[in-house]
């Protein structure tokens, strides 16, 4: 290698092509990083961005090409070598003890000598003023929320002295808030000479933080471009290989009747605490309310209670008048109550992972019909069909799930639930981790439901897509509401006030 | 279903087959080239001490007593005679294989034996130590070895000092075979040494060494100076001689192994048997009777006495030894008292077979139980 | 009982616990790596048998231990490839591991007795004398203190130290730290740069180790010597017990051995009218853990449970 | 910065492991029938070193399985307890729920269907052996269903559980013959009664009907896996609760229902075991024949089909190896060491139908 010539990339790969069995996940991909520079890495689903950096991270070994590292030649057969490469991955799916403190998942693996867990927590502290994270490092994992985990992942890669940090995914399950505080350590990270690989689907992220993208699409590398040079249009369009429509549209539905109204609703959440109180909303058929709030402001329990999931403690649901407290979930389901919930492991619920397509769909309508079998011959066809219907993209119908990328996963997902042909539609976190064409598509989707005079809520994170889609909007702080907007009416800003538990004179203002 | 109800009845053990009158005709004889033989073992020989090993001792006897080869033994090792199918397939797979005789050895064969016998008519089977037969292809063979017993307890009641005297038994009072073992040797203790205590441990298997070593050593905590056993490994001896006390062996000579412990060993010549019915077979003399040998037919015995035995011993051994053989006194002769007060048997008059066999649930008045 | 018999009892339980202690230990460092090995009663034979003939050969006690250890772990290494590399089901491999164990210890025996044409194997005097209990002067006599601390056989110190090192190695040690990371979560402890393979290597075959001085006790000190076939007799099982009521916890498996230990000895201390059947003797050890078992489960104590990985085997490129 | 490069230095090893793309179901079964052959060569290498020869024992094995009538109905016996058993586990296995208590339930179910024979053998043969046949299931789905309600409830770890209910259960029966049911006529040893004939299962071409219930379960089994409801919402269980929850199943109810199912199935075990072989209650009614269904099932991808093919062959061997035993004079601890050895291929061999290994392509430059 010539020194001085070329600038010393930090990380350069050349020709690296990995295959899973029949499916050619990278196809002879460069991509190069240089030092102190943050790289975004944009692909739509399924399109081998997790796979090559799983390769940089020595999870995966490449069946082709060579990688570099500071302009030499490396071997990366495994997580070791790459962190004494300096290399260290931020997984999606993160990769913590859960009986561990976060000290102690820290300084896993790494090659000094156990000290007091008061010299520990120094050494943690350090790192923490410098890069402005926080973290209490004797708490257990298991009482982590998903930011404090992450916070612990990144301290266990800045602890190990990475210089080439990668983050896949991370703010798909971040507030607005801690994805800026995030992003605040990232150029810290960058102005300290570090180079940042990250991977996102949120292309304004990409455009804030990001230096280059780096564009790949079925496999390959398509272009590298300058992130100055570009707009959410251009990169969509480089990704996708066409030009995308990115309005969403609101369409009006004449006829609203109310269909499900909440009444002082409480509901613990599985572990014990109060999940929501006191929480009294209606929905009309025709109609998408969304809901907004910090993660784990009771979303999830407020769905899990209409779904008959958690119990309720207190207060009434009534369902076309009919109070449906009290029923089973498959009560509620046959009543025409869907629910679709993504949660932070995508595959966790509502979907089977070693089951394919078809099995998965007869996941709600087995028990139809009499007698002991299960048909599964409509379960086949309505699987080819939503194939077809929403381009997902899968060897064949029986592939397990798990095979599947994450965005064709969630079509799947949300392609049954629509298929049920319910009359109040509940999905949460629906375009999480999703490419941008395939959030389009879902929101046409959800549009779709509406103009059938579906009632939808709509559990969603960003802020623009919840202005831009939803009827109204419902805010939730600490479960408890503290606001129904217009959602025409409202802005970003308020929504943000709301969220944080802003006063509740918003309220009247709102509707 | 399978066995005859109306056999269920205890058959008098030792009874001569008198049903059919030419006994003779029972079976034709079969050429000594041609005869092949199946043994049902409980463990396997290779334990190397017990039960199994003597046995197979005995079959290698008769096996060069009347000299046949080893291809004309088909054994079936660890044929756990708790489990009737595994009897069940182990003695078809001899039937399967020719075997025209076969010796099943365990106690706990005997029920099913007695239905393959049924099954079978044209295979003669001989099963150790029950009290069941049908009088023509199923007899049943045992041996009077309760009276080594009573020679090894007085080996046992001279030896002590502590006068107490522990017994590893695998079973409890119930089981006749060993309780009537656990008398002999009590008795024997007792005609040299009155005062001497006989304590007895059980385990509840006739295979279990760390069992066995545990009730040994919690004998010898009691203060058991010497260790008697009716149970399937060497561990009560090994036992005694670790805490350097002494023990009496049963089944095979356990002198070798632990010499500085075994006084003398109980044993089983089982040859003195296999080798008589496999001759009466192949001679087509066989009779379908029971047998019941004892020390003057030469299947029970003791080992030689070790030095290891205390001063007079020997004399007194070979006294009773003269008056067993004889015939004019055997050891469960006369009133007999129990531990709980009852008594026994009539002054003059000997337990018959049946009892001796089957029918001994209680212990002698020196035994004690803790 | 009287007073002295209690201390005899209590001795003879911590004693009797000894070979079940190895066991759990053994089974401890595996399952620390997310393997469930229900080969214990095998790798228990087959140290058992390498152990006597090592003693056997070389009269050396030392050497008879290391062989039991070695040929233990060996055993170990079996179910390592197969589970570890070649990824198969841990149950089935570990039930195996038992036939194969114990069945081969067993043929090893037997052919060892006819090729050496003896009647009895029997470990010669010199190792006999080593692996019998030690007399410590002064200390081993002084009353009540003497026996229940000083007059143990030598296994039984050792598994005391092993159990006490363990849990060092596994609470105060950076090793142990990534050890057990390797069990809860090996694709954490991969990407923290633990190399996994190596470690689940390492501790499997430990364990087997341990396993097999385990089989090498019950030759020596339960059968004072002399091999018999099937000498482990189910100890390896109630081995695997002890580990649910130890939770998982080198130390308290000291505890619970000398808990187990005592249940094993009680029905030769209980005087037999007192009555209780001897099933029941039998059955307690596995009555309480079961019991242990639940009243973790229900407390949903997270410390007190396997590894969470265990029975899972740990492939880099699944998903 | 640059000198921690060298680190990486190091050369890349020469063998991997990686996924294979799944296997045609023909390339599959040739995969397992080369493993078998593998598995049967190293087992002739043990039977070689032990001064046999290996061809001849094999012969024998399977001569022996089949040489007459009565070897034929021998292997069959020890069939039916082992297809019927691992059709049992099979529905708790494909649900995730490790039971590896098949033994204790098997023992239970041969308790509960004991108590008829040896208390009430008075009643018309029908009726007994129907009444037998239901108790053996309850014994043995009570037994399964302890554990399956702890894990239901508080998700106690049911391998652990299991496991030691079989040692609970095998002290019960020793517990049972040696006081309340100990046979009152049997002098000077105890023992359970000889079964009554009422309560012995019919022979039906020279073997107890048990075969027929093993045919009736398979088909049943086979029928339930693939085509029922109830088996999805096992599978789907197996898979994730909490989807299964989603998805409006009665996770709770379902575990219950299915641990009841397999240990009733392994119960029923019990009852042909004490009703058509042993004709009396024993504690060894079920033979390790618990722990062999795991393997059997295992080995089988849990499908119904496959486990009666696996059973058959290892009913061959089992029944081969103690003929061979007898015939060449070994020891049943080298049959042992012989299944063990051919075990260990087949389950070593399992990988490469999943899995290869592949060296790394040279070069692939860009
Ligand atoms: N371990 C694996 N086994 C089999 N196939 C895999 C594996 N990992 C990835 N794939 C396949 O490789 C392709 C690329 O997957 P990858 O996860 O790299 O996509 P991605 O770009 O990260 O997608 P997403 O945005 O959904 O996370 C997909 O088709 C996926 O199904
Ligand atoms: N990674 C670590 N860093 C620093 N200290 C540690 C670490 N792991 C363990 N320790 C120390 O070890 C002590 C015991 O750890 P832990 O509570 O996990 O063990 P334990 O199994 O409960 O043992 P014990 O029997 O003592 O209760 C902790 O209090 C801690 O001080
Ligand atoms: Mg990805
Ligand atoms: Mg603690």
């Amino acid at each position: 290698m010539e020194k001085g010539k070329e600038p010393v990339y930090a990380i350069e790969c050349k020709g690296i092509t990995k295959t899973f069995g029949s499916v050619v996940a990278n196809d002879h991909i460069n991509l190069n990083v240089k030092q102190g520079e943050i790289l975004a890495l944009l692909g739509e689903n399924g399109s081998g961005k997790t796979t090559l950096m799983n390769m940089l991270s020595g999870i995966y070994y490449p069946d082709e090409g060579s990688i570099y590292v500071s302009g030499e030649e490396a071997m990366i057969n495994s997580p070791t070598d790459a962190v004494s490469l300096g290399i260290g991955m931020i997984h999606q799916h993160f990769k913590l003890v859960e009986v561990f403190t976060a000290a102690q998942n820290i300084v896993l693996g790494t090659k000094e000598k156990l000290e007091s867990p008061k010299a520990m927590k120094e050494k943690i502290n350090t790192i923490c003023n410098r890069f402005g994270l926080e973290v209490d490092s004797d708490k257990k994992v298991y009482d982590m929320s998903v930011s404090e985990k992450q916070t612990v992942e990144i301290l266990k890669v800045l602890y190990r002295g990475a210089r080439i940090l990668i983050l896949d995914e991370p703010t798909a399950v971040l507030t607005p808030q801690e994805t800026e505080k995030l992003f605040k350590i990232l150029r810290k990270m960058k102005e300290q000479g570090n180079s940042v690989i990250i991977i996102t689907h949120k292309l304004n992220e990409v455009l804030e933080i990001s230096d280059r993208v780096t564009i790949l699409r079925k496999g390959q590398s398509i272009e590298t471009v300058v992130t100055a040079e570009c707009d959410v249009n251009s990169l969509t369009e480089l990704m996708v290989g066409r030009a995308v429509n990115l309005e969403i549209d609101r369409p009006e539905v004449a006829k609203k009747e109310a269909i499900l109204k909440c009444v002082d609703l409480t509901i613990d959440s599985s572990d014990g605490t109060r999940g929501i109180e006191d929480v009294s909303f209606e929905i009309r058929t025709g109609e998408i309310l969304g809901i907004a709030g910090v993660a784990g402001s009771g979303q999830k329990e407020l769905c899990e209670g209409i779904a008959g999931l958690l119990k309720v403690k207190k207060g009434a649901i009534l369902y076309n008048k009919e109070n449906i407290v009290g029923k089973t979930p498959l009560d509620i389901i046959s009543l025409g109550i869907s629910m679709s919930f993504v949660p932070e492991d995508r595959l966790g619920m509502g979907l089977v992972a070693s089951m394919g397509m078809t099995d998965n769909i007869l996941l709600k309508s087995y028990k139809k019909g009499k007698g002991p079998f299960v048909r599964r011959k409509p379960a086949k066809k309505l699987a080819s069909e939503l194939v077809k219907k929403l381009s997902i993209v899968t060897p064949g119908i029986e592939t397990p799930v798990r095979l599947m990328s994450g965005g064709n996963v969630q079509k799947v997902l949300l392609g049954r639930e629509i298929e049920s042909c319910p009359n109040v539609l509940i999905t949460a976190y629906p375009v999480r981790g999703l490419d941008i064409n395939s959030s389009y598509m879902i929101y046409n989707l959800l549009n779709e439901q509406k103009k059938k005079n579906v009632a939808v809520i709509y559990v969603g994170e960003d802020l623009d897509v919840l202005l831009e889609l939803c009827d109204n909007i419902m805010v939730l702080c600490h479960g408890k509401i503290t606001g129904i907007v217009n959602a025409k009416k409202t802005t970003k800003e308020e929504l943000g006030i709301l969220m944080t538990g802003g006063s509740t004179k918003e309220v009247a203002k709102g509707e | 279903g399978c066995g005859k109800k109306d056999e269920e009845t205890k058959a008098p053990v030792g009874s001569e087959n008198s049903v059919d009158g030419d006994k003779k005709d029972l079976f034709a004889p079969i050429a000594k080239e041609d005869l092949k033989i199946g043994v049902i073992h409980i463990t396997n020989p290779a334990e190397g001490s017990g039960y199994t090993y003597t046995h197979d001792v005995g079959i290698q006897g008769m096996q060069k007593n009347i000299g046949l080869n080893d291809n004309q033994i088909i054994r079936k090792n660890n044929v756990n005679d708790q489990d009737p199918v595994a009897i069940r397939n182990a003695i078809e797979e001899c039937i399967e294989e020719g075997a025209k005789l076969i010796f099943a050895t365990s106690w706990g064969y005997m029920d099913t034996v007695e239905a393959l016998a049924v099954e079978h008519p044209d295979v003669i089977f001989s099963h150790g130590t029950g009290y069941k037969s049908n009088g023509s292809n199923f007899n049943n063979y045992f041996g009077r070895i309760y009276q080594a017993r009573y020679l090894t307890g007085i080996a046992a009641g001279l030896k002590t000092t502590s006068n107490k005297i522990g017994y590893v038994a695998a079973w409890g009072k119930e089981n006749s075979e060993v309780t009537g073992g656990l008398d002999a040797f009590a008795m024997g203790v007792y005609s040299v040494n009155p005062e001497a205590k006989v304590y007895v441990k059980t385990t509840s298997s006739w295979f279990s060494p760390e069992g066995e070593a545990a009730a040994a050593e919690a004998l010898i905590a009691l203060g058991c100076d010497v260790i008697g056993q009716h149970c399937d490994t060497p561990n009560p001896m090994t036992a005694a001689e670790a805490a350097g006390v002494f023990g009496v062996g049963y089944n095979s000579d356990m002198t070798k192994d632990a010499p500085k412990a075994v006084l003398t060993s109980a044993l089983w010549n089982w040859s003195a048997y296999y080798t008589t019915a496999v001759k009466s077979v192949i001679e087509g003399t066989w009779d379908g009777s029971n047998y019941f040998g004892g020390m003057a037919e030469g299947l029970i015995n003791i080992s030689p006495l070790s030095d290891l035995c205390a001063p007079g011993t020997e004399e007194k051994i070979a006294e009773a030894e003269a008056k067993i053989k004889s015939g004019e006194w055997d050891v469960f002769t006369g009133a007999i008292e129990t531990n709980d007060g009852q008594t026994i048997g009539e002054e003059g008059k000997s337990l018959d077979d049946a009892t001796i066999t089957a029918g001994i649930n209680w212990y002698f008045k020196n035994v004690v139980e803790d | 009982m009287d007073f002295g018999m209690i201390i005899i009892f209590i001795a003879a339980s911590i004693t009797s616990g000894t070979p079940i202690l190895f066991g759990t230990l053994g089974e401890i460092v595996t399952e620390k790596v997310g393997h469930l090995n229900l080969g214990v009663e095998g790798m228990m034979a087959i140290g058992a048998f390498a152990g006597f003939m090592a003693g056997y050969t070389t009269d050396s006690f030392v050497i008879a231990i290391l062989a039991a250890f070695l040929a233990g772990a060996l055993a170990a290494l079996i179910y390592g490839i197969l589970t570890i590399t070649f990824m198969a089901n841990q149950n089935v491999t570990g039930l195996t591991l038992t036939i194969f164990g114990v069945g081969l210890a067993n043929f090893c025996g037997h052919f060892a007795r006819k090729s050496l044409g003896v009647e009895s194997l029997k470990l010669p005097e010199n190792i006999t004398a080593q692996m019998r209990a030690i007399q410590i002067p002064v200390l081993s006599d002084i009353p009540v203190i003497g026996p229940l601390l000083f007059s143990y056989n030598p296994f039984v110190y050792l598994g005391i130290i092993i159990a006490i090192l363990l849990a060092f190695y596994f609470n105060r040690t950076k090793r142990g730290l990534n050890v057990r990371a390797i069990g809860e979560n090996p694709a954490a402890a991969d990407a923290a740069g633990i190399k996994v393979t190596k470690w689940k290597y390492i501790n499997v075959c430990l364990g087997g180790g341990i396993c097999g001085i385990g089989g090498a006790f019950t030759i020596m000190i339960i059968n004072k010597g002399v091999w018999i076939s099937d000498c482990v007799n189910g100890l390896g099982w109630i081995s695997v017990a002890l580990v649910i009521f130890a939770s998982w916890n080198p130390k308290k498996a000291i505890f619970g051995a000398f808990i187990f230990g005592a249940l094993r000895q009680l029905k030769y201390y209980v005087p037999s009218s007192v009555g209780i059947p001897g099933a029941i003797y039998d059955m307690i050890p596995y009555i309480i853990t079961t019991i242990v078992l639940i009243m973790a489960s229900v407390k949903n104590s997270k410390k007190n449970a396997q590894p969470a990985s265990c029975g899972v085997n740990y492939f880099r490129e699944e998903r | 910065m640059s000198k921690s490069i060298g680190k990486s230095g190091k050369s890349e090893p020469l063998i991997r492991t990686i996924k294979r793309a799944e296997l045609p179901k023909n390339r599959a079964l040739a995969l397992r029938l080369a493993a078998l052959f593998l598995a049967l060569i190293a087992g002739a290498i043990f039977i070689l070193s032990i001064g046999n020869n290996p061809f001849a024992v094999y012969t024998t094995m399977v001569k022996g399985a089949f040489r007459s009538k009565l070897a034929f109905q021998g292997t069959v016996k020890i069939m039916i307890p082992l297809l019927i058993t691992s059709l049992g586990i099979t529905l708790a296995f494909r649900m995730k729920f490790w039971n590896i208590g098949a033994e204790g339930q098997i023992i239970m179910g041969a308790v509960f269907a004991s108590y008829f024979a040896i208390f009430h053998g008075d009643m018309p043969h029908w009726l007994l052996i129907t009444v037998m046949i239901i108790a053996g299931m309850i014994g043995g789905g009570l037994t399964g269903l302890l554990p399956a309600y702890f894990k239901a409830k508080y998700n106690t770890n049911e391998t652990l559980f299991t496991l030691m209910l079989n040692y609970i259960a095998l002290n019960f029966v020793v517990f049972l013959r040696e006081g309340p049911w100990a046979d009152p006529t049997s002098p000077g040893y105890k023992k359970f009664a000889i079964f009554p004939a009422e309560a012995r299962l019919d022979k039906v071409f020279g073997i107890h009907a048990g075969w027929i219930i093993a045919i009736i379960v398979l088909i049943v089994v086979f029928i339930y896996t693939k085509f029922t409801k109830q088996c999805y919402e096992v599978d789907v269980v197996g898979e994730s609760q909490a989807t299964a929850s989603y998805a409006g199943m009665n996770v709770k109810r379902i575990i219950l229902r299915t641990m009841f199912l397999s240990g009733a199935i392994c119960g029923l075990v019990g009852m042909i075991e004490v009703s058509g072989n042993a004709g009396t209650m024993t504690e060894g009614v079920s033979r390790g024949v618990g722990f062999t269904a795991i393997i059997v099932a295992w080995l089988a991808n849990l499908k119904p089909l496959s486990i009666f093919v696996i059973a058959t062959l290892f009913s061959i061997m089992e029944k081969g190896s103690s003929v061979v035993e007898s015939t060449f004079g070994v020891s049943e601890a080298c049959a042992d060491v012989l299944q063990g050895i051919i075990l260990f291929f087949v389950i070593g061999c399992e990988f490469f139908i999943r899995y290869k290994f592949a060296v790394r392509k040279k070069g692939g430059k860009a």
